[in-house]
């Protein structure tokens, strides 16, 4: 990637300056646009989440953090980008697949900027646009771990799946789910079901007690519906593994593994790269291998399950183990 | 696969799911038809069913019996309809706006709540399935009917009570009479607007409630717009329902049906697309309105304020 | 409340004022009634009747004068006070609940015995025996919308007695009866007033007037006129005391040759509103230049029969002709661009719509026609210069042609539907009860118009309840009774013991 | 007299303004409880939505596809049918008029444009027009179609948005993002001041703001329409066909509502997108309440709704509050609006009956109007 010089054209002169001084002098300044809230435990949350961590460790001094939530209409979101963008931000998080063509428009016109956007990895650098980092975290080695730990601990080789809708992150997990279950023990069958919706409370909490009820004796899904899934869970003793966030919180006795996205040291790699002059056009992905996927495991679970889990991760990490997405 | 759908199985699976299913619809459409036969259109029932799932979530959360988080939810239900009331009732306002904003009130208002107060969900133990002894163990009937939580039993009960209320009482004779014709009732000394306010209270507690039947008997959390449009739904409930409580319960046991229904055949790997499958309830509750080519009328004083001397 | 049963004895109203915003609805009126007594009061439309009756029931408070009961001075502030002291009112639009019962329309509203449980058992009873004790031949279980016009009067009358009235107050109620009915009605008033009730009875028929009641006011522009004792007065004095001139009461009828049939039945059957026959076998023939009266006591198919001819509803079996052309299957509005006129029965409900402007309901049927459009866009001068012309030549009061047309009166609003319809000069007209509630001057002008309208060779089918103005204005009569026409009869024979039979019934006119 | 009406019509825009300001207030210490100040939060607001080129760029974006809605909402709503399938019909106009575009993206985009929006708007009143058929055929309620056809239209969405018409590109790099292709450029509606999203779609809306009221209050079918709202059974006796008002009324709202999504598809987005509905079916309801039912009062009604959802990010963004307040915030507006209304209607009913009472004393005092029979 070469390296940015700063255009001394006459219309962006101002905001270069201030862009400039505000390098100089200031803490970096980050904003995120996200699809749901802070709190959805699950998408939206974990990278709120990193990103606070992150400024716990550097200092608000040095990080200063801004964000919009629920930003579902992409016009509006393509909207707070622009102001984001033209109001000192160094760096603007666009955490949603959908807000790519927004923000392939607005970036050129803020080439002291970064974007960074998922998931995706698409940088627009074939459009000649440098300011773009890409992001794609690999819901499919997150869902492969999960599956493996649901393969060791079923008895009923029944594994209930509750996913929002059939397609993009989502589509990603399910497949990689399915290919470490597949993996593990062929014999094992994962039902899997979607409510259509990603907040569908209680749809969710009625297609968990579904795989319940159809056999299922481990649970797993994602999007922020899953809470309500995870009620039910509980209620019925039955296991959950959850994804993106830690959502132990929702029912710590029964969430027993989550595998979450930590997204630090990416946030490091890409503010590393600005201050090294790379303004963009990179693709960053959060991997096991790189530690921004994480599972997290509970003290309940059998050492036997968390031994295959833990080889799976390492397997994906070394690249020994790829993932083989068979068509449902 | 199609031999495994039709299991005995899985039809007990279905229908019990959908007994549960229908609970929220139930303590919803039941308070909304109250309101709606005394003459308000109450659109707000999404927002006040958040508001009594987050105060029922929150009492319980801080450590509160779970029936205390009922009653939150009751108090927190009616003062969203007395709400409702002064602005529609008292001051009149075009009941459809009303009720949207009263919706985003309540949509905001929970959430930011969750989000002041608690942060990210945190998982409660509110009510747990309770088997009712004896009953559970008839074949088929029990395992339907009788493996809920305690909120959907009282759900189910309700219905005989609002029959009873609306049909035996003097109170219910007054909604009936001041939905139809509020110039009478007033004439006779029935005070149209204090029924109005009484109905109005009465069905967003019952919303409010219908709003703890998830966060605490079916869900235990929280979360930011949980109802997800199903305020609207049993909005929707009553119109299908004729404004009558049989109706009602029809009504929500078929939605919730099909939807366990659509479920199941996602879970058992029936093909076809999960988006289509979901349309399902939707697409069989307009289909059996218009084959059942309803001749009911809705009272004639819904939506129409009232005041006296016009 | 010296006597043990009855609360009132004697009720005065003196000196009340009520204003309205821009009207002196009472000027300083002065009025009483006693026990065992039937004081009636008259006024033209407007005059300030019904709103000292309602500040007598606690609807409204009056700004000046009082109210005593027994010579006590009282304040009534709501219908529930009233109702406590003894004071029903029978509104001029009946207060019933169409889907409740009459059980729980009587009920509503009154303690129940059993608290928050309702009583209908009990309030059954008693319902029973009122109607017994006054001859009102009420069915308790029925749902008022199963009945009739007649029928829900005495409803009203028993929630009034149920609640232990003692002074009754009759807002216009032979408004809507038949002449039977207003029999019936009477006998009920004359035993409740034996039983040592007060009654006010408003009407503007004044043969009702002369042959009920003991005292008479009149009150014109909310000022009192004067009240006199019913003796010796005849209708023309009392016209005069109310209108202020002389009045035509009856209009000699002059013989015309009617000409060629317009109108056609023949052999229509139609269904009523809940699925039951209406109309059996209907045949008659309205001739152009002539009037055709449908006599019939109310709910025996003259609503179905306007409304089969207006194409509003579709007949199962039989055929309507209009000059000649079946138009059985014809749409409403195709019939009337081919020259029929309706004045429907209920003229704020399907006459006319309450929020539009007064030019605007003067060209609701004919917006889509020129002048007033080209098929497309409308033309606002034709329709303004139109408005202007007929509220001129029908004599519409209404502040200008813009007025949203609630605000007129009841009168003004019939005025409003007749010139419409005759404006159009129909070839066929069907006026369904077109004086119904209108205070004389207007009924005057209505029969004028209709009359008129006549001699210009339209063939006019007359429905109405009232006897006097069938008998009035019709060549031909014909009755209907369940659905049949029961007779034709020639006006110059026609006896009004003669067509109140064939009403009930009794099938011996021919 | 003069003076009567000159207050009148101040209360008139006084009282909603009055009315906001009321939430503003309670807002407003929600606002401090959050620790934020509720002037600055405010001032962002307003001048976030009107202070700017900018912003005013964006909130006339915003208040197309609301004006458009809205539109559609007077003629149903004055033709008797509340319509709150707003939020389908948009998806479905929407995912149509992408369908089509993509379909023929080779026709030259002066004939390719207009034909795209038109199919949105078809595709709109179809499904528009099934609530309507229903309603005046089989007397189903439209309140209950319309609120399941948006959800039927969500998920028909979902569905081809996933499937039949996911981007080719997406599935080529394996993310599979919930859009379609991208439209030819052919059919962009032109940008009017860039680099803001503001497109030609508002010079549409407001032409047809105009067209929609001479539709309404010049012409027989408007005329049909609102006799038909006030009082179907006098529309009967007076001859129209009714069901077919009901459920002309409804296509059109159902057009309207569908041409919104076009526009939003042709003029912001330039692909179908997840979200694209964004509420508009609704908030235009509230726009064209405001407008108190009439187009050209709904032309500053979604101008002013609009800068309020545009205001209201803004302020998200600079006092870093939850969007959940800007909600709540939302609705106390909505509520005290509508609320404030009942004073300015008791203020006119109470002005037109004084100015019908005066102007007939002076006419019953002249003699000519007395002599009603010769
Ligand atoms: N609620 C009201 N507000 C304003 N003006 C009113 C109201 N009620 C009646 N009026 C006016 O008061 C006057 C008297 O009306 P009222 O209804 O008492 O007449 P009425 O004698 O009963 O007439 P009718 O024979 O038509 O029943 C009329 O001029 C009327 O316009
Ligand atoms: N709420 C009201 N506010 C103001 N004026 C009213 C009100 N109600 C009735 N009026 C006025 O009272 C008068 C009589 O109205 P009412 O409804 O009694 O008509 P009506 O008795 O059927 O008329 P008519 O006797 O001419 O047939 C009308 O002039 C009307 O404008
Ligand atoms: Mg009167
Ligand atoms: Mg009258």
């Amino acid at each position: 990637a070469a390296p940015v010089a700063a255009p001394a054209g006459g219309g962006q002169a101002a905001a270069t300056e201030a862009a400039a001084e505000a390098e100089s002098a200031g803490p970096i300044r980050v904003a995120l646009l996200m699809p749901s809230t802070i709190n959805d435990i699950s998408w939206s949350q974990s990278m709120y989440v990193s990103l606070k961590e992150l400024q716990d460790e550097l200092g608000a001094d040095k990080l200063e953090i801004a964000y919009s939530e629920n930003m579902f209409n992409v016009p509006d979101a393509a909207a707070a980008i622009r102001d984001y963008a033209s109001s000192g931000y160094n760096l603007v998080i666009a955490h949603g697949a959908q807000y790519g063509d927004s923000l392939m428009d607005i970036a050129p016109d803020f080439p002291d900027v970064s974007f960074a956007w998922g998931t995706t990895t698409r940088t627009g650098k074939d459009q000649g646009i440098e300011n773009i980092f890409a992001y794609e975290p690999r819901g499919d080695q997150a869902g492969y771990v999960t599956g493996v730990l649901a393969a060791k601990l079923t008895k009923s080789k029944i594994i209930g799946l509750v996913g929002p809708v059939d397609a993009g992150d989502a589509k990603l997990h399910v497949d990689g789910f399915l290919a470490g279950v597949k993996a593990t023990d062929p014999d094992v069958k994962v039902n899997v079901s979607f409510t259509g919706s990603f907040g569908d409370t209680a749809l969710a909490a009625e297609a968990a007690n579904t795989h319940i009820r159809a056999g299922a004796d481990v649970l797993t899904g994602s999007a922020q519906q899953v809470v309500g899934a995870i009620g039910v869970a509980k209620e019925n003793g039955v296991p959950w593994l959850g994804v993106q966030a830690d959502q132990s919180t929702a029912a710590p006795e029964i969430v027993l593994a989550s595998a979450i996205y930590d997204w630090t040291q990416l946030l490091r790699d890409i503010i590393a790269m600005r201050e090294a002059g790379t303004m963009g056009g990179e693709v960053l992905q959060l991997t096991y291998a790189n530690g921004g996927i994480r599972t997290i495991y509970s003290d309940a679970l059998p050492a036997e399950a968390v031994e295959a889990a833990k080889a799976a991760e390492a397997g994906l990490a070394d690249g020994s183990i790829t993932i083989v997405v068979e068509p449902r | 696969m199609f031999h495994e759908f039709l299991s005995v199985a899985t039809l007990i699976g279905i229908a019990n799911s959908g007994v549960r299913l229908a609970t929220p619809y139930l303590y919803a459409a039941l308070g909304e038809m109250f309101g709606q036969r005394s003459g308000v259109l109450n659109l707000g029932v999404e927002g006040v069913m958040l508001m009594g799932a987050f105060a029922a979530y929150y009492t319980v959360y801080i450590g509160g019996d779970p029936w205390l988080g009922v009653l939150a939810a009751i108090i927190v239900g009616a003062l969203m309809g007395l709400l409702m009331a002064l602005i529609s009732v008292t001051m009149q306002a075009q009941q459809g706006i009303s009720g949207i904003g009263l919706t985003l009130f309540g949509v905001g208002l929970s959430s930011l709540l969750l989000k002041v107060l608690v942060g990210s969900p945190i998982g409660i133990s509110g009510f747990s399935t309770w088997k009712v002894p004896g009953l559970n163990s008839i074949p088929v009937i029990g395992p339907i009917f009788f493996e809920h939580n305690i909120l959907v039993y009282i759900a189910y009960l309700l219905v005989p009570v609002s029959l009873y209320v609306l049909y035996r009482t003097t109170f219910g004779l007054k909604i009936r009479a001041v939905g139809q014709n509020p110039e009478a009732a007033d004439s006779l000394g029935v005070r149209v607007n204090a029924v109005r306010y009484g109905t109005v209270m009465l069905g967003s507690a019952m919303a409010g409630i219908a709003g703890a039947s998830l966060s605490i008997g079916l869900l235990n959390i929280f979360q930011e717009n949980m109802t997800n449009g199903l305020g609207f739904i049993a909005v929707a409930l009553v119109y299908f329902g004729g404004w009558r409580p049989l109706g009602v319960l029809i009504g929500a046991l078929l939605f919730s049906t099909v939807n366990a229904l659509q479920l199941w055949m996602q879970v058992l790997g029936v093909p076809i697309p999960s988006d289509l499958a979901v349309m399902m309830p939707y697409l069989l509750t307009i289909v059996v309105l218009a084959v059942g080519g309803q001749r009911i009328r809705q009272p004639a004083a819904l939506t129409k304020p009232y005041e006296r001397g016009e | 409340m010296n006597n043990s049963r009855l609360k009132i004895a004697s009720l005065e109203l003196i000196d009340i004022t009520k204003r309205f915003p821009g009207v002196l609805a009472n000027d300083r009126v002065t009025f009483d009634v006693k026990s065992g007594e039937i004081h009636a009061l008259l006024g033209e439309n407007g005059a300030g009747k019904s709103t000292l009756m309602k500040v007598l029931y606690g609807l409204y408070q009056p700004d000046g004068g009082e109210i005593r009961i027994d010579g006590k001075s009282v304040t009534i502030h709501s219908p529930t006070d009233a109702i406590a002291r003894g004071i029903g009112m029978i509104h001029q639009h009946f207060m019933l609940v169409d889907e409740l019962t009459v059980t729980e329309n009587v009920a509503l509203g009154l303690k129940s015995s059993r608290g928050p449980v309702l009583d209908l058992d009990k309030v059954e009873a008693r319902i029973r025996q009122l109607s017994q004790a006054y001859g009102l031949h009420i069915n308790p279980k029925a749902p008022v919308w199963t009945l009739a016009v007649g029928e829900r009067q005495r409803v009203e009358i028993v929630k009034a007695l149920y609640r232990g009235a003692d002074l009754l107050i009759l807002d216009e109620p032979t408004a809507v009866l038949t002449p039977q009915e207003v029999d019936d009605l009477f006998a009920t008033l004359n035993q409740m007033k034996r039983d040592g009730r007060a009654l006010i009875f408003i009407s503007h028929k004044l043969h009702e007037v002369v042959a009920i009641s003991d005292r008479i006011s009149v009150l014109r522009s909310g000022r009192l006129v004067d009240t006199v004792p019913n003796q010796g007065v005849t209708r023309a004095m009392l016209a005069r005391m109310m209108v202020g001139r002389d009045v035509l009461l009856d209009r000699p009828h002059t013989a015309l040759t009617p000409g060629a049939a317009r109108l056609v039945l023949e052999d229509v059957d139609a269904l009523g509103v809940i699925g039951q026959p209406a109309l059996r076998r209907v045949t008659l023939e309205v001739h152009a230049g002539e009037i055709l009266g449908v006599a019939g006591v109310s709910g025996n198919g003259q609503r179905e029969l306007a409304e089969v001819i207006a194409g509003l509803r579709a007949p199962t079996g039989g055929r309507v002709l209009l000059d000649g052309v079946d138009v059985t299957s014809w749409t409403p509005g195709r019939r009337t661009d081919a020259g029929l006129g309706y004045i429907p029965e209920e003229r704020m409900h399907d006459g006319i719509v309450q929020e539009f402007s007064v030019a605007e309901n003067l060209v609701l049927q004919d917006y889509d026609h020129p002048p007033m459009s080209n098929g497309v866009f409308l033309n606002f001068g034709a329709i303004a210069s139109r408005s202007r012309d007929l509220v001129r030549d029908f004599n519409i009061r209404t502040p200008s042609i813009e007025t949203t047309t609630r605000s007129l009166s009841g009168g003004n609003i019939q005025k409003l539907i007749l010139a419409r319809e005759l404006s159009r000069d129909p070839k066929v007209l069907v006026a369904a009860q077109p004086t119904r509630g209108v205070d004389i001057g207007a009924t005057e002008y209505i029969h004028q118009r209709l009359l008129e309208q006549r001699r210009r060779g339209t063939a006019t089918l007359l429905i109405s309840e009232d006897l006097d103005e069938i008998l009035n204005l019709s060549d031909r009569i014909v009755v209907i009774y369940e659905g049949r026409i029961m007779g034709v009869i020639a006006r110059e024979q026609a006896t009004a013991e003669q067509i109140g039979l064939l009403m009930a019934g009794v099938a011996e006119g021919r | 007299m003069q003076r009567f009406l000159r207050s009148l019509r101040f209360l008139e825009l006084a009282l909603p303004i009055a009315a906001v300001l009321i939430a503003f207030a309670i807002g407003g210490v929600l606002l401090a409880l959050l620790g934020a100040n509720p002037f600055e939060a405010y001032w962002v607001l307003i001048s976030g939505a009107f202070g700017s080129v900018g912003g005013l760029a964006s909130t006339l974006t915003k208040m197309t596809p609301l004006l458009l809605v809205a539109l559609g909402i007077c003629i149903s709503f004055r033709g008797g049918v509340i319509n709150i399938g707003g939020e389908g019909q948009i998806i479905v106009g929407a995912l149509a008029a992408t369908a089509f575009t993509l379909w023929l993206r080779d026709w030259p985009g002066w004939l390719l444009l207009p034909l795209t929006l038109i199919v949105g708007a078809l595709a709109g009143a179809v499904w528009g027009g099934i609530a309507g058929v229903l309603k005046a055929r089989l007397n189903v309620n439209e309140i209950l179609s319309t609120v399941m056809l948006n959800a039927i239209a969500l998920q028909l969405m979902n569905f081809l948005l996933r499937g039949p018409m996911l981007d080719p590109a997406q599935i080529a790099a394996g993310t599979n993002i919930a859009q379609s292709e991208a439209l030819p450029r052919s059919v962009w509606l032109t940008r009017l001041a860039p680099p803001t999203l503001l497109h030609s779609g508002v010079i549409l809306a407001l032409v047809l703001a105009v067209l929609v009221y001479l539709l309404l209050w010049r012409t027989t079918i408007g005329f049909r329409i609102r006799t038909v709202g006030l009082n179907p059974s006098a529309a009967r006796y007076a001859g129209m066909p009714v069901p077919f008002y009901v459920a002309f009324s409804l296509i059109l709202a159902g057009g309207f509502a569908g041409l919104a999504g076009a526009v939003e598809v042709t003029g912001v987005s330039h692909r179908m997108l997840e979200g694209l509905s964004g509420g508009y079916g609704f908030s235009g309801i509230v726009a064209a309440l405001f407008g108190k039912l009439h187009p050209l009062g709904a032309i500053p009604a979604s101008f002013l709704f609009g800068g309020l959802l545009v205001g209201a990010n803004k302020m998200q963004l600079t006092v870093q509050v939850p969007s959940a307040l800007i909600t709540v915030i939302n609705g106390l507006v909505v509520m005290f609006v509508v609320a404030s209304e009942v004073y300015v209607r008791r203020a006119r009913r109470r002005a037109g009956r004084e100015a019908a009472e005066a102007s007939l004393k002076r006419e019953s005092s002249t003699p000519s109007a007395e002599a009603a029979v010769p």
